[in-house]
């Protein structure tokens, strides 16, 4: 009897053992995002990858400001007043700019109005886009699935501890440390340098 | 005067007689539940409203950030105190006159925490993110700051509910299988339950009372600790009336005085009601008076040594503070607390009047109100008139706050009524400890 | 198969004859013995426990509050070091605020595990009532099971008669 | 594109910043249709223009982020406020963004004002106009507008001729008329002069308020700082005589106390006797040789021996200033007041020194009372038919009621009014053609002479308004049947006209004017002659119980002649004096007080021959017994449930008691003029004081030093100062250390920095309920402590705000590190961290930690104004204080752009950029070399409440007390 619940017990170890290794490595997966639905299909795979267009030749501002920015519709028309002009959606985009009205672009990527986030320090201290945004150079249509997850926090509180998700505090935290210990970098880690 | 029993009721006698004040109750009871329930209602609503508007509806302010709710929480942390001191301060120094109160001073004690407990989530501006005081890891790689004292309150008092907790359903186990075995139907299903399948066998006793000793062991420390930690909310502060090494033991000895007094609010009319006069005794009785009146005078040492450390200090800010205190705005709020907790007690050198249960209760009741206005006055004025002239004020409670302190008070005693209807409000076991075990050959005889 | 051990249960009134039937039976070399009684009764512990170590459930307790101590001071140190942040002037690892955390685990996990202890020792939760037990147990009547082989059944209902036992069964 | 669609567009992706708030599906960001290299989203761009709150006119740097303005700092090339702004200035975004503004075009019908187009509106007055104009009675129009001497008023001008209308009235109820007839008088010279406060030794002021009205609030406040400050090191005196305790006198190093109108007595006596003692110009003796000195200590209540030593004083002054003029003390006799001082200025030699004509003020260019008034009676005569009344101009509250403009406009049968938002005058308009916001407009103003600011739009139109010179040339246009291009108006717009008038002044350079913010030169003093008859020594006379209390009708700090009154920031912003936001009061002398049974609070009727009032009493121990004060410029009922959206408004100014009195000389109105009787009600409306006491009780929170001993300790160092000593190692900073240091002997107390605080920091206005029960959100305060006798006090004013204290109460009790410090020093709030436990409030012992009650409102639009930079806090929050942690963090990335340290000066916080009087320093504390470090081993230098060990990060510098002057 005694050895039957020996038996028993490392079942019931090894079936724990099990589950956590699935669990966590689970939880470190990068989730999945869904495309967003746009006013224009723009591909940035065929921008990047195809045309090899420098990512500030169009999100101009990101070097001088806090917002990276995004292209103006004049900009846009300035290749496609020729390039593809013949192309349903690029149509549209003419359609807009001759109504002079700009393009009503749904936001992807978005930080808690209490976080102050300049894009400026970033690209000044040569951080490539594709860290905080993913592959952009790959989408066809932008996708991200950035922010904290309930499932995130309650797999922390049952002790496993998964890489946060993109853009959540701890995400910052984590590359601003790194960069800390690698490159003798100054990233602040102080509250109020994001949180005031 | 004499209500004992003509004769020593038997082990038979103490189930019967337990056992009966769970019968069902009459129209009386459920009258007062409704009223009770009634004004937690209230207290409901006026919580909705200041989750929904904003802190500002409680008549909070500056000076005045913290007032009534923690007032308050003190209070109740401070009741608690008396139940967890019966059960297991004197059950280590084997006082057996403990035995027929503990139950309800058990009960008592967590409720009046689990009251306690409410009030940290009424007071924050932001109850919704209350949890930020708790450790667990986040993926913000945030933790609370430990050298805070309410993060030492979430540990005393989360603590402090758990090991009473733990304590009140250890001691029930016994009492809910002998429950078990004198109901039918349902609610023998659930005491069966409840009662884990105790049968009062010799390795099930012998374990028991080790764990019963140790869990009184526990208990005491940390008893002492909870409320020292309570008053390290005010003494790790700055605040002039704050500020002082004498707040620890003068909270705990507060505390003992105010639950013994709300033990004998609660026990008294049990034992009216419940016709348990051969249980709680004269004897009973004296003993309670005689701790009131040991605490309250002990607290009136403290409340001169108060005042002397204001004086001989010399720090102009203490001394101002305490001069306005006892001379301005709160002053009646302050010889009322004085009345109430020094003066009223000193009946209890009468003999007479410990043992008589509307002296006792009365005083008992004044007790809880000079309590009340103990923490206030610690709260309240010596906020009023801090180190920055320019800040000077009056706080004026509003509806809402005095409508949710009001409620906690009937959350409580729903709390309560609900209890002595559903469990043994007197320990079956023990209770029939104390009383002499049934002997065939009487020279045996009773010899403990 | 024919049960190896049969189970025969005194159902006692009093408390001086619950003591006799248990000498009597442990002069008689009966050890498999289980006694109910309504309170612990010190007479009846002392025959009982006379040959059997102290519970140890106080080693739970110890082993509990070592613990609450020790994740006390590593939880608050750990996680005081994990941002350094600085309060009110105070070094990063202030001792003397993290005794209480300590403390209350020490009190909490000590707590927990002296449950613990008393719930594995006892063999409790029983979802089945043990075979000698009788709820009169829980009021006011003490109980002798004896656990004994089929041979011994008459003897022990011969003792247990003899000491007092109101009543005598074999469950 | 044009600038304006520009702004459109950018206007647009803000709202959407704005709105960001709530995340979904539904969440848009816009891009720009066409880039724009000038501005560049997330960064801010500043447009330099000109405040035109009052006729001062400081020059403006507006902060436009993403196309809407969210700041205003004073203008540093400006040569009248160098870079301060006051705190009327600071509100007038909450003007440009005022929830109340005229949507568009009004149209009165039926009783009520309803909506209506712009051509329609318009055609209305050019009808009517084009009536009057057929019919030959071009003089039935009349133009009003503030005191509008650049361009616009040119154009006006230009516009009366064209239509044959009246001429162009320009009305300012405070126009120190008195100054400019004494000038006449005495110098011959039609002008209000330049005193240059900064240069005097000694200035002696009758009645005249710099720090809160006269002239130019800022650029005087501004001199006497450098005249007066022990930092600068000439720590000069200030003599101030007046009746009541105002801001101003509470700055002087003597305030002595006169019977009200006894002023001009005063300075004769004190001339007469600085001649005696042989100081000044003997040729002046004459024109005093008929007063009597004994007579006028008498009848002023001051002291002989306090008029010999004002005479030693000033006379002994090299050079010395007198000034006079202010509006409270101006009455019957104000010219011949200001004759006396004159005379006491050119027998002490200080004209063409301090007192400096040429740089003449822009106030002297304001219409004559007199001829207001002759407008009011013909308007009375049913002779106007058409008035136009210009933005800014709201006669009927801001004259005195003996005046009748009120009723007179009842007999007007079109008034246009061209408001931005409802008042008491637009009340009776017909039409209302809503003008654009100064912020939102093109012009030029000229302070004084020689200094000339130019207005350009900051931003788009907020509302459907279109500019008066728009509208003029508009109206204009229709009225004579003339086109564009051609006749007497023939600009597309004043935008045109104004370019083309500058023209031969810039010659090209207008984008550098402009960025300038105007064009400057010297001026130099003109050489005056003063001639001096004989002069009697009379008081103002007053109408009205001859046992009645003088009625002192003093101009508002904070609101001006009223048109400040509707900014919430201004209303719960302090009157630093009596600490009371958001209502008027009486301020009845105690005695009074005590003898009709009235406290603070206490509801008082107050009744002249023209009128009563009824406003709660503020007891004051210092008024002179025979006086009652009532600011001007009050006007709405006390706002209990609407934060910001103001109630309409009631009668709650002393020009409702005032009568038609003027000074004689002058023609001016006589704003001290009427007795005033005084009787309980019975009633009671609590004010909100927000200070509980004046007293320090001994806490040593404001400190001061002698002249002797601060001199002496600058020499020498201070002995016996110690280092706190802590138990814990001392935090190292490696990089920097902010620290803030202010200069008490510097403050005035102007409340400039409460506003810009709050306007850069997104921090809201709660209310008077809220305010009077202690949960205002300032973040800094400005403090008054009173010492001396309660009749006599000496006030002290200290800044208080967060202290970032190295050893800070507040932090080690918030049980999540809401509250920490950070690696430079700072004491940070993490708002987002916050549960609202209140734990820091209450242990903070400067009680500077403001907490969110509620979730506080911005009514559209006040919300675009909300800083960007700066997280809105919701309800359940504290808050406080952060050293303008966005310029500091704005500071180093500017640095590490240019790849260098922040230097000295790189960050200025809020309330630093905007304080004239320089009182408070921002720096580097690890910086040896920085200003702030300088100042925090200043021998003046001590921490508030020192002895707790909180060791602040805040600085503070005794004030110097002058010993007996």
């Amino acid at each position: 009897m005694g050895a039957k619940a020996g038996v028993g017990a490392l079942g019931v170890v090894l079936l724990a053992v099990l589950i956590f290794v699935a669990v966590s490595s689970w939880s470190r997966q990068p989730a999945v995002a869904r495309p967003s639905v746009q006013p224009i299909d723009f591909p940035h795979v065929v921008h990047v990858q195809t045309y090899k267009i420098d990512c500030q030749y169009c999100h101009s501002d990101a070097r001088r400001s806090e917002y990276a920015g995004l292209p103006s519709v004049e900009r846009c028309m300035g290749c496609h007043k020729i390039t593809g002009a013949q192309l349903p959606e690029i149509k549209k985009l003419a359609e807009y700019f001759a109504r002079k009205e700009p393009i009503p672009w749904v936001r992807v990527n978005k930080l808690p109005e209490f976080t102050y986030f300049p894009h400026k320090a970033h690209v000044r201290a040569s951080v490539k886009c594709q860290t905080c945004h993913g592959e952009v150079e790959k989408m066809t249509t932008f996708a991200a699935a950035p922010g904290p997850r309930l499932a995130n926090d309650l797999l922390n509180l049952a002790g496993f501890r998964p890489a946060p998700p993109p853009l959540t505090m701890g995400w910052c935290v984590d590359c601003h440390r790194e960069q800390n210990a690698r490159e003798d970098k100054k990233a602040p880690l102080d509250c109020v340098a994001c949180h005031h | 005067m004499s209500d004992q029993p003509t004769g020593t009721p038997t082990f038979a006698d103490v189930n019967r007689d337990v056992l009966r004040t769970l019968e069902p109750p009459g129209h009386r009871y459920f009258a007062w539940m409704s009223v009770v329930a009634l004004i937690l209602a209230g207290g409901i609503l006026f919580w909705t409203g200041q989750v929904w508007w904003g802190i500002g509806m409680a008549g909070k302010r500056v000076p005045q950030m913290w007032a009534l709710y923690i007032t308050t929480f003190v209070f109740w942390i401070g009741i608690g105190h008396a139940g967890t001191l019966i059960s297991a301060v004197l059950y280590l120094f084997r006082a057996r006159w403990r035995t027929s109160i503990y139950r309800a001073a058990e009960a008592m004690t967590i409720f009046a925490v689990l009251t306690a407990g409410l009030f940290p989530l009424i007071h924050a501006g932001r109850m919704w993110f209350a949890y930020f005081l708790l450790p667990y890891p986040n993926q913000r790689y945030l933790w609370p700051n430990f050298r805070s004292p309410l993060v030492w309150d979430v540990f005393a008092i989360s603590t402090y509910l758990s090991i009473s907790t733990v304590f009140f359903i250890v001691g029930l186990v016994p009492d809910i299988a002998a429950l078990r075995d004198a109901s039918t139907g349902w609610r023998r299903r659930i005491y069966a339950l409840l009662a884990l399948g105790w049968e009062g066998s010799d390795n099930q006793w012998r374990h028991y009372r080790r764990a019963y000793g140790l869990f009184a062991a526990l208990a005491t420390p940390l008893v002492l600790s909870v409320h020292s930690v309570v008053s390290w909310d005010f003494a790790m502060a700055l605040v002039p009336g704050w500020h002082s090494t004498l707040f620890a033991p003068f909270f705990v000895d507060g505390a003992i005085f105010s639950g013994f007094a709300m033990v004998a609010v609660l026990v008294l009319p049990m034992r009216h009601f419940f016709g348990l006069h051969a249980y709680i005794r004269d004897k009973h009785l004296d003993a309670m008076s005689k701790l009131i009146l040991v605490t309250s005078l002990v607290l009136t040492y403290f409340y001169l040594s108060e005042i002397f450390t204001a004086l001989y200090s010399g720090d102009h800010f203490e001394k101002a503070s305490l001069f306005w205190k006892v001379t301005r705005t709160y002053a009646w709020a302050l010889w009322l607390m004085y009345f109430c907790n020094c003066i009223a007690p000193l009946i209890f050198f009468v003999k007479k009047a410990r043992t008589h249960p509307v002296v006792i209760y009365v005083v008992s009741i004044l007790v809880l109100i000079g309590m009340w206005f103990e923490r206030f006055n610690i709260i309240v004025p010596s906020l009023a008139h801090g180190f920055y002239p320019y800040t000077w004020g009056i706080f004026v409670p509003s509806p809402t706050d005095t409508g949710i302190v009001i409620g906690s008070f009937a959350w409580f005693f729903l709390l309560f009524l609900g209890f002595i209807k559903l469990m043994p409000s007197l320990s079956i076991v023990e209770v029939k400890e104390t009383l002499p075990p049934p002997m065939r050959d009487t020279r045996h005889g009773a010899h403990h | 198969m024919a049960p190896t051990t049969e189970t025969i249960v005194g159902v006692f009134a009093h408390v001086d004859t619950t003591v006799r039937a248990l000498e009597e039976l442990k002069a008689k070399g009966y050890h498999d013995l289980t006694v109910y009684t309504p309170v612990p009764v010190h007479e009846i512990e002392d025959v009982v426990e006379r040959d059997r170590p102290v519970s140890r459930v106080r080693l739970f307790t110890l082993l509990g509050g070592l613990t609450g101590a020790f994740s006390g001071f590593m939880l608050t140190i750990w996680s005081a070091m994990q941002w350094n942040l600085v309060t009110g002037g105070k070094p990063i690892a202030s001792l003397p605020p993290f005794v209480v955390i300590a403390f209350e685990l020490t009190i909490l996990f000590g707590g927990i595990a002296t449950l613990i202890g008393m719930v594995v020792l006892g063999r409790l939760p029983k979802f089945r009532p043990s075979p000698g037990f009788d709820p009169r147990f829980t009021r006011d009547r003490f109980g002798v099971a004896v656990h004994c082989a089929p041979d011994r059944g008459g003897s022990v209902r011969e003792i247990l008669g003899a000491a007092g036992a109101e009543e005598v069964k074999a469950v | 594109m044009n600038r304006r669609d520009f702004f459109k567009i950018v206007g647009a992706t803000g709202a959407a910043a704005a709105t960001a708030g709530c995340q979904g599906a539904g969440e848009h960001i816009l891009p720009l249709v066409v880039p724009n290299e000038q501005l560049v989203p997330g960064v801010a761009s500043w447009f330099a223009t000109v405040c035109r709150e009052c006729p001062a006119g400081c020059g403006v740097l507006a902060r436009n982020r993403d196309g809407r303005v969210v700041k205003l700092e004073g203008n540093p090339d400006h040569p009248v406020n160098a870079g301060a702004l006051c705190i009327r200035g600071q509100a007038a975004l909450q003007g440009l963004y005022h929830p109340d503004r005229f949507a568009g075009p009004l149209v009165r019908a039926g009783g009520g004002l309803t909506p209506a187009t712009w051509e329609n509106a318009q055609k209305l007055v050019v009808e009517r106009l084009a009536a009057l104009r057929g019919a030959g009675k071009g003089r039935a129009v009349a133009l009003v507008t503030q005191l509008e001497q650049g361009s616009l008023g040119v154009l006006a001008d230009r516009w009366t001729q064209a239509l044959g209308a009246r001429p162009h009235v320009t009305l300012e109820p405070f126009a120190y008329e008195a100054i400019r007839a004494a000038s006449r008088i005495t110098f011959g010279r039609d002008a209000i002069p330049y005193y240059a406060l900064e240069e005097a030794q000694v200035v002696v002021s009758f009645g005249a308020d710099f720090v809160e009205t006269w002239l130019s609030t800022v650029g005087y406040t501004r001199a006497f700082a450098r005249m007066h400050a022990f930092r600068d090191g000439r720590a000069g005196t200030f003599i101030h005589v007046e009746p009541r305790q105002s801001l101003t006198a509470s700055n002087a190093d003597e305030w002595v106390r006169n019977a009200p109108g006894t002023e001009g007595m005063v300075a004769l006596a004190v001339l007469r006797l600085m001649l005696e003692e042989g100081l000044g110009d003997r040729r002046f003796a004459d024109a005093v040789a008929r007063v009597d000195v004994k007579q006028v200590a008498e009848r002023s209540g001051v002291a002989e021996a306090t008029l010999r030593h004002l005479a030693r004083a000033f006379g002994h002054a090299r050079p010395g200033l007198a000034i006079g003029g202010g509006v409270a003390v101006s009455g019957t006799n104000a010219t011949e007041t200001q004759v006396a001082i004159n005379l006491l200025n050119a027998a002490a030699g200080n004209v063409g020194r301090t007192v400096r004509f040429g740089p003449d003020s822009a106030y002297g260019r304001v219409t004559p009372y007199a001829e207001v008034a002759q407008l009011v009676q013909a308007m009375q005569r049913g002779e106007i038919e058409v008035l136009l009344l210009g933005q800014g101009v709201n006669p009927v509250h801001a004259l005195p009621a003996g005046l009748g403009f009120a009723e007179a406009a009842r007999r007007v049968g079109l008034v246009v009014s061209l408001a931005t938002q409802p008042d008491e005058t637009t009340a009776l308009a017909h039409v209302i053609l809503p003008d654009t916001h100064w912020l939102e407009a093109w012009g030029d103003y000229a302070p004084r002479e020689g200094v000339t600011g130019l207005l350009q739009p900051t931003m788009s139109p907020v509302r459907d308004a279109r500019p008066l010179g728009d509208v003029l040339l508009a109206v204009g246009r229709a009225v004579l049947g003339s086109e564009e291009g051609k006749g007497p108006l023939p600009w597309a717009s004043f935008e045109q006209y104004l370019k083309a008038a500058w023209e031969p002044v810039v010659r090209g350079q207008w984008a550098a004017a402009l960025r300038q913010g105007g064009v400057w030169r010297d001026v130099a003093p003109a050489a005056v002659q003063a001639t001096a008859g004989p002069l009697a020594a009379g008081a103002a006379a007053l109408e009205g119980d001859a046992g009645g209390f003088a009625l002192l009708a003093y101009p508002s700090l904070r609101f001006y002649d009223g048109r400040g009154a509707s900014r919430a920031w201004l209303q719960e912003a302090p009157d630093t004096m009596t600490q009371a936001v958001w209502d008027a009061w009486v301020e009845v002398p105690a005695e009074a007080a005590a003898r009709l049974g009235v406290a603070t609070g206490d509801v008082v009727r107050v009744s002249s021959p023209h009128g009563a009032l009824e406003l709660p009493a503020y007891v004051s121990a210092t008024l002179h017994p025979q006086a009652v004060a009532i600011p001007l410029g009050h006007r709405y009922a006390p706002y209990h449930v609407p934060r910001y959206v103001a109630a309409a408004p009631t009668a709650m100014s002393p020009a409702a008691l005032l009568g038609p009195a003027t000074d004689a000389a002058s023609g001016g109105a006589a704003w001290l003029g009427v007795r005033v009787t005084l009787a309980r009600t019975g009633a009671r409306r609590p004010l909100a004081i927000l200070q509980a006491t004046h007293d320090q009780d001994h806490r040593e929170l404001a400190q001061h030093v002698d002249l002797r001993a601060a001199r002496e300790q600058a020499l020498r160092g201070r002995a016996g100062r110690h280092e706190t000593i802590s138990m814990y190692a001392d935090q190292v900073y490696p990089g920097y250390h902010w620290g803030l240091a202010i200069d008490v002997d510097a403050c005035v107390g102007c409340q400039a920095c409460v506003v810009a605080c709050q306007a850069e920091n997104n921090v809201a206005v709660t209310g008077k309920a809220s305010a009077a029960y202690g949960r205002q959100l300032h973040w800094i305060r400005i403090e008054r402590w009173a010492e001396g006798p309660a009749a006599h006090p000496t006030n002290t004013f200290l800044p208080m705000l967060c202290q970032h204290c190295e050893v800070a109460p507040c932090e080690p009790v918030c049980p999540v590190f809401a509250a920490y410090r950070t690696e430079e020093g700072l004491n940070g709030q993490v708002y987002n961290r916050c549960v609202g436990t209140r734990y820091c409030g209450n242990n903070c012992p400067y009680h500077v930690r403001r907490f969110n009650w509620f979730q506080y409102e911005f009514p559209a639009p006040l919300e675009v104004q909300l800083n960007p930079d700066v997280t809105v806090r919701q309800l359940g929050i504290m808050e406080k204080c952060t050293m303008c942690i966005q310029r500091i963090i704005a500071g180093k990335d500017h640095a590490r752009d240019a790849k260098r340290t922040v230097r000295d000066g790189d960050i200025l916080t809020a309330c630093q950029q905007t304080c004239p009087t320089r009182a408070i320093t921002f720096g580097n504390l690890t910086d040896d070399t920085s200003a702030v470090t300088g100042l925090r081993h200043s021998p003046r230098a001590y921490t508030v409440l020192e002895e707790l060990g909180t060791r602040p990060g805040v600085t503070y510098l005794k004030k110097v007390v002058r010993e007996h002057a």
